[in-house]
């Protein structure tokens, strides 16, 4: 293994941004080849990695890493391991499906696809590096990217764009300031107690921190990286934003931004502050349950099928919380498979959506009806997205949040079982939903849209595959996930509980 | 009291009279004119502290050009009424006032509450010649910049006071 | 003592007479090469500068020094003049004949600052202060038929001699407690004295008028907006930078006082500049003027460095010094160009930028995202070494206000970008800057983004900067 | 005995009337002459720690000598400007100034 494949893999979509750059904006066929010939070598690449990765040695593989700037202890260090994997799958899977999702874009289109390829670079980037310095550094080169393409490509439907696009960046920016507050709390003090600037995570996770220094900065990420993962009551800016956004930025920003924190919050929170976690923990599994219940009931109320998915994916996420929150093997599996699950569940449904709204203009729930008379395959990727999100069995969501749940109740019993009940609540609007949207009486006005065909049908063949496929062989993922996270645990040394699967 | 407190005593309150007449005139001739006894009296306070040199400097550079150029000014510009002519603001009178009183006040407390060192030694006799050392040695960039900053003064005045012509 | 030591300075004084010189001996026609013996003077002095550095010497006793410290603020200030001429010409060819002088005039100020940043006592330090401010009140009434324009001179006319002569009464009270100027010599005859405590205090307001802190900044902005804009530029980046040069050598090397903690006293500056700086900036419509005010607040960035007084402080001093060189420059050198072009600096004026000139408004984000502090930008790691150096010396409370008010700076940051690229203009026809613009703006974008992914050249340089402290 | 404590508060006074001057007059000439007392406050400080405290050298006298050079060409710079804006506006009243607010 000596050529840097994860190098490769990473900056696939930016050579492709640059190479974008470079043409004229006329021509648009070959702008959009180039973005999805480069998120397609990405893709294939991280399949390459995830096949490539030897469970049997775990730990981090694939490493590079080049010196970058000394006095900061920084590393361009890249590796992959059990946790980072998946979300790597993820972003590449959902990469690729967005440029497709795209094609039909036809203003700006040199602009629109650059940005979007720095975007997935980004986002990758944070699940690659193991470097906390180059971490902050990819983490916020999303925030401005999405920022325009919400501005420029965005919709204004109940809030304007301008709005919508606002509200996203400055909560984003906001929670980022207090964990930047953090991140150089921790470097300085790793420098009094190590003597030697670093910010290589392991070697943080090995730095012995007070107990009360490590309260102090878990609050702070927990905070910045629970904006993140629109953590109840921060998680404002995500329905607006979603519905704001142009489908492909939704798609990435509800499938893999938002897991950036809960990524965050497992590699650098649990595992190189584990005190500190501990005493968190419980404050975060109640707000979660806030995102679960609080969220679950707006969505009952709501028409526009972007503020729906929108508003589950703020109920997802406390799932998520959850699994983290309780601290065990089990659990933190169960996050980190609902992470994944829900990505490319969300990508697909904002993948339809979007697909719908650019030929009917409306995302109302009340005008549609019947849609599968006319729109057969478009109601096969809602059926599977739909069926996906309310935890049916033989989807990868159920895996994950199952796994979840037997893992939390050894910690929380009964914060595990008033979260399960969200699951009623979920099950209740996301059919309803489809059955006022797919089925009934079809409806003259709809006949003239056309069903998904050629680039359309890509994110619907990509993502429905990960996710039944994910369901039926739920294992191989499970394995390398367990390979990550008990090392991570044992890394932290945190009490490993439970171990029933 | 020996003759030289009293010589200081009798300075410093010309001084400070006449420096209480340029911010209180209404009359900004009346100001200018203040200022210049001002200046003198620095000057005369200069000569009591050996430093004779300076005192010529002072009544040459400051009581003597720097005033005639702002009578000059003055005159140039003078467009009301003389007697309004250098009128306080009506509100920033009083919190100006509070500034400059905590100000003195402040900076007198500090000052009069200061143990000064002693003295390193005495003035040289020939101050002059020690000037001029200094500002051909250890400071002579300073020196050359002060001639290049008065040469950009120059040229500035001219320009800015010459105002633009019909090109533009 | 050497006098190749004072090359730099030799050479940029006899640049700024040469072009005195040149504007009154050359035909009417041939004065447009001034821009081009302006470029070519300063990139020798840039040379002479850079071939000093790493150099330690004191000279004339300690009264002007040739060190790293110098050089690094020395190769600053040039690099801001260069860009400022680079980018400024098509904006000083309007000013018709008095566009001769002007070149001089920059030059001088740029001699001011180098002096400034050089000098190792406080007499020089002042003459080189006062050379710099004096061609500045010149420069920023230049254009003599805008009343905006002249009344911005007056108005820092008197705002620059006030603030001098209360740093010149701190100095005399520094200097009846030390008995000397050199700044090397007073750390060693410091004493806990009220008088020298009202001087510090005394000083420290003085500093914080040239640097427009926070109270002290009530004119700053007038100044800017009235300012031509290439002076405006060379002002907030230059003067500023100058100003900073020299306290922070008075302040770290001349007067270290147990028993007085003036870091104390600067942070809270910091923090109140930081704060309301970025908020007045919310509500700008001027892009001039919102720059003024960003520049307010990068003032109280950079002020968290020397508020730190570690390491890490003061390499962030200097290296945010410099990347602000070329963010704030690069964001006015696309303003230049748009008031070359429109006659405004509303940002009305900026209303689609993105599509009249994509690679200007991509500039002007990019500069005006790292002055917000935005990763992989040079901001972000500057504000990161300031930030530590703050964390690491206990003041975890103002790297909570820096960074949280930088996050809000981004509002303001990103409404121009939002103006630049949804808004609608009548005039859609593209803006196409001249080549030495171009020029200009593809280095401070370069240099801006470069600093950000590999920061490290510039901190080793910024790290030999500092030995001295 | 006078002594430098003397010479100095005489300084502070003569300061704390041209700060009085500059923070409440609306005469731009006004203000000039103000700023120039503070100078003047400046130099009897200077030249009187000269001789009271650090007579060894001359610095004192010659920072004196420097802050009056300077304040010559600041005073003729701004008479300068202050004739350039009164041919604008045919005032020299600060209050008039103020095309540039907030």
């Amino acid at each position: 293994m000596n050529w840097p494949i994860l190098s490769l893999t990473l900056f696939m979509p930016l050579i492709g941004a640059i190479i974008i750059m470079t043409l004229h904006r006329e021509r648009e066929q070959a702008i959009k080849y180039v973005a999805a010939g480069a998120t397609l070598v990405s893709l294939i690449l991280s399949l390459v990695v995830a096949i490539g990765y030897d469970r049997s040695l775990g730990g981090i593989q694939f490493v590079e890493s080049i010196p970058w700037t000394a006095d900061l202890g920084v590393t361009y260090a890249l590796g992959v391991d059990g946790i980072s994997i998946p979300l790597l799958l993820l972003t590449t899977l959902i990469g690729f499906s967005a440029v497709y999702a795209s094609w039909n874009i036809s203003e700006r289109v040199k602009e629109f696809f650059s940005l979007l390829l720095i975007l997935i670079t980004g986002v990758m980037g944070t699940f690659l590096t193991t470097d906390l310095f180059i971490f902050f550094l990819f983490y916020e080169v999303v925030v401005i990217p999405i920022y325009l393409m919400v501005i420029m490509w965005g919709s204004s439907k109940r809030v304007t764009k301008e709005y919508a696009g606002m509200k996203l960046t400055i909560y984003l920016l906001i929670g980022s300031a207090f964990l930047l507050v953090g991140l150089i709390a921790l470097f300085v003090q790793s420098m009094a107690v190590n003597g030697a600037p670093s910010m290589d995570l392991m070697t943080l996770a090995q730095t012995e921190f007070s107990q009360s220094f490590q309260v102090f900065v878990f609050a702070l990420m927990a905070f910045g990286f629970g904006t993140l993962l629109s953590m109840f009551p921060f998680h404002a800016w995500s329905p607006d934003g979603y519905a704001g956004a142009p489908t492909a930025v939704s798609m990435i920003h509800a499938g893999v931004l938002k897991k950036i924190g809960g990524y965050g919050l497992i590699r650098i929170g649990i595992m190189i502050l584990p005190a500190g976690a501990q005493v968190i923990a419980p404050i975060i599994a109640v707000l979660a349950l806030g995102n679960v219940i609080y969220a679950a009931f707006i969505c009952l109320s709501q028409k526009d099928l972007k503020y729906i998915v929108g508003y589950s994916s703020v109920s997802h996420m406390g799932y998520v919380l959850i699994g983290i929150a309780a601290l065990n093997l089990v659990s933190i599996n169960g996050a980190v498979i609902m992470m994944f699950a829900h990505g490319v569940m969300a990508a697909l449904f904002f993948a339809m959506i979007g697909n719908l709204y650019e030929k009917s203009h409306t995302r109302n729930v009340d005008d549609f009806g019947g849609l599968a008379h006319q729109m057969p395959r478009l109601a096969t990727g809602f059926m599977i997205a739909g069926l996906a999100s309310l935890g049916l069995p033989g989807m990868v969501n159920f895996i994950g949040e199952f796994t979840i749940f037997v893992g939390a109740f050894s910690s929380f019993k009964v914060l595990t079982i008033i979260a399960v009940s969200g699951i009623i609540f979920t099950a209740l609007y996301i059919l309803r939903t489809l059955g006022n949207v797919l089925f009934g009486p079809r409806k003259e006005k709809w006949d003239h849209l056309q069903d998904l065909k050629g680039p359309e049908m890509v994110p619907l063949l990509v993502l429905g595959a990960a996710i039944i496929i994910g369901g039926i062989m739920p294992f191989t993922l499970m394995d390398l996930i367990n390979n990550g996270v008990g090392s991570l645990i044992s890394q932290a040394g945190l009490m490993q509980i439970g171990g029933i699967l | 009291m020996n003759l030289s407190d009293l010589v200081f005593i009798v300075t410093a309150l010309i001084t400070v009279t006449a420096a209480v007449g340029v911010v209180g005139f209404k009359n900004i001739v009346h100001s200018a004119l203040s200022l210049v006894l001002s200046f003198l009296g620095v000057a005369a306070l200069y000569f009591q502290l050996q430093a004779g040199f300076l005192g010529l400097v002072q009544i040459l550079v400051y009581a003597g050009a720097v005033s005639v150029l702002i009578i000059f000014a003055i005159m140039l510009v003078m467009d009301k009424d003389p007697d309004e002519s250098n009128r306080s603001h009506a509100k920033q009178k009083y919190w100006g006032g509070l500034i400059a009183l905590l100000v003195t006040l402040g900076l007198g407390a500090a000052i009069g509450s200061t143990i000064w060192p002693q003295s390193s030694g005495s003035l040289p006799e020939d101050s002059v010649g020690a000037l001029a050392t200094l500002l051909l040695g250890d400071y002579v960039v300073a020196f050359e910049v002060a001639a290049l900053l008065l040469l950009v003064a120059v040229v500035g005045a001219i320009i800015l006071a010459k105002g633009a012509g019909e090109h533009d | 003592m050497q006098i190749s030591m004072l090359a730099p300075e030799i050479e940029i004084a006899l640049l700024g007479l040469l072009l005195l010189v040149l504007g009154l001996l050359l035909p009417h026609k041939g004065r447009g090469i001034m821009g081009t013996v302006t470029f070519l003077g300063l990139v020798i002095a840039l040379l002479l500068s850079a071939a000093g550095f790493g150099q330690e010497e004191a000279l004339f006793n300690g009264v002007y020094q040739a060190d790293s410290y110098g050089s690094f603020f020395k190769l600053l200030f040039i690099l801001a003049g260069l860009l400022v001429v680079l980018s400024g010409s098509a904006y000083i060819q309007r000013l018709g004949r008095r566009a001769n002088e002007f070149y001089s005039f920059l030059v001088f100020a740029l001699l001011g600052m180098v002096v400034m940043a050089a000098a190792g006592e406080l007499i020089t330090l002042y003459i080189g202060l006062e050379l710099m401010t004096i061609s500045f009140y010149i420069l920023t009434a230049y254009l003599l038929n805008n009343e905006l324009s002249v009344e911005a001179g007056l108005k820092y006319l008197i705002l620059g001699a006030i603030s001098s002569a209360v740093l010149l009464f701190g100095i005399s009270l520094v200097y009846a407690v030390s008995g000397t100027t050199v700044i090397s010599e007073i750390a060693g005859h410091m004493q806990f004295q009220p008088a020298m405590v009202a001087g510090i205090i005394l000083m420290i307001a003085g500093f914080a008028f040239k640097l427009s802190l926070v109270p002290f900044h009530m004119w700053a902005p007038d100044i800017y907006q009235g300012a031509p804009i290439p002076v405006t530029a060379f002002l907030a980046v230059g003067s500023k930078a100058a100003a900073f040069a020299a306290f922070v050598r008075v302040f770290m090397l001349a007067l270290p006082l147990p028993q007085f903690e003036w870091g104390l006293v600067l942070a809270v500056l910091a923090a109140c500049t930081i704060i309301l700086g970025n908020l007045v900036a919310l509500v700008q419509t001027d892009i001039k003027r919102l720059l003024a005010y960003s520049s307010i607040a990068q003032a109280g960035y950079i002020l968290v460095g020397m508020v730190a007084g570690n390491e890490y402080g003061l390499k962030g001093v200097l290296f945010y010094a410099m990347l602000y060189v070329f963010s704030n420059l690069g964001a006015f050198a696309v303003a230049t160009a748009v008031e070359v072009e429109t006659g405004s600096t509303s940002i009305e004026a900026f209303k689609a930028l993105g599509k009249r000139s994509p690679m200007l408004a991509a500039i002007m984000t990019v500069c005006l995202l790292s002055l917000a502090g935005i990763p992989p930008l040079a901001g972000f790691v500057g504000k990161f070494y300031l930030f530590s150096g703050a964390i690491g010396a206990g003041y975890l409370w103002l790297a909570f206000v820096g960074l949280l008010m930088s996050m809000v700076s981004v509002y303001y940051y990103l409404m121009v970008a939002k103006a630049m690229y949804i808004g609608t203009n009548d005039d859609m026809t593209p803006i196409k800057p001249d080549t030495s613009t171009r020029v200009a703006l593809w280095i401070c974008l370069a240099a801006t983004v470069l600093i950000g992914v590999y920061p490290a050249p510039l901190s080793a340089l910024a790290q030999t900067a500092i030995q001295l402290f | 005995m006078i002594d430098l404590t003397a010479y100095l508060l005489l300084g502070t006074v003569l300061f704390g009337i041209g700060v009085y001057g500059v923070l409440s007059k609306r005469n731009a000439v006004g203000v000039l002459m103000s700023v120039e007392l503070m100078l003047n406050a400046v130099n009897i400080n200077f030249i009187a720690v000269n001789k009271f405290v650090a007579s060894s050298q001359v610095i004192g006298q010659l920072f004196a000598i420097f802050i009056i050079v300077v304040a010559a060409a600041e005073v003729a710079v701004g008479l300068a400007l202050i004739l350039a804006i009164f041919r604008q506006k045919k005032s020299v009243d600060l209050n008039d100034f103020n095309l540039l607010k907030w």
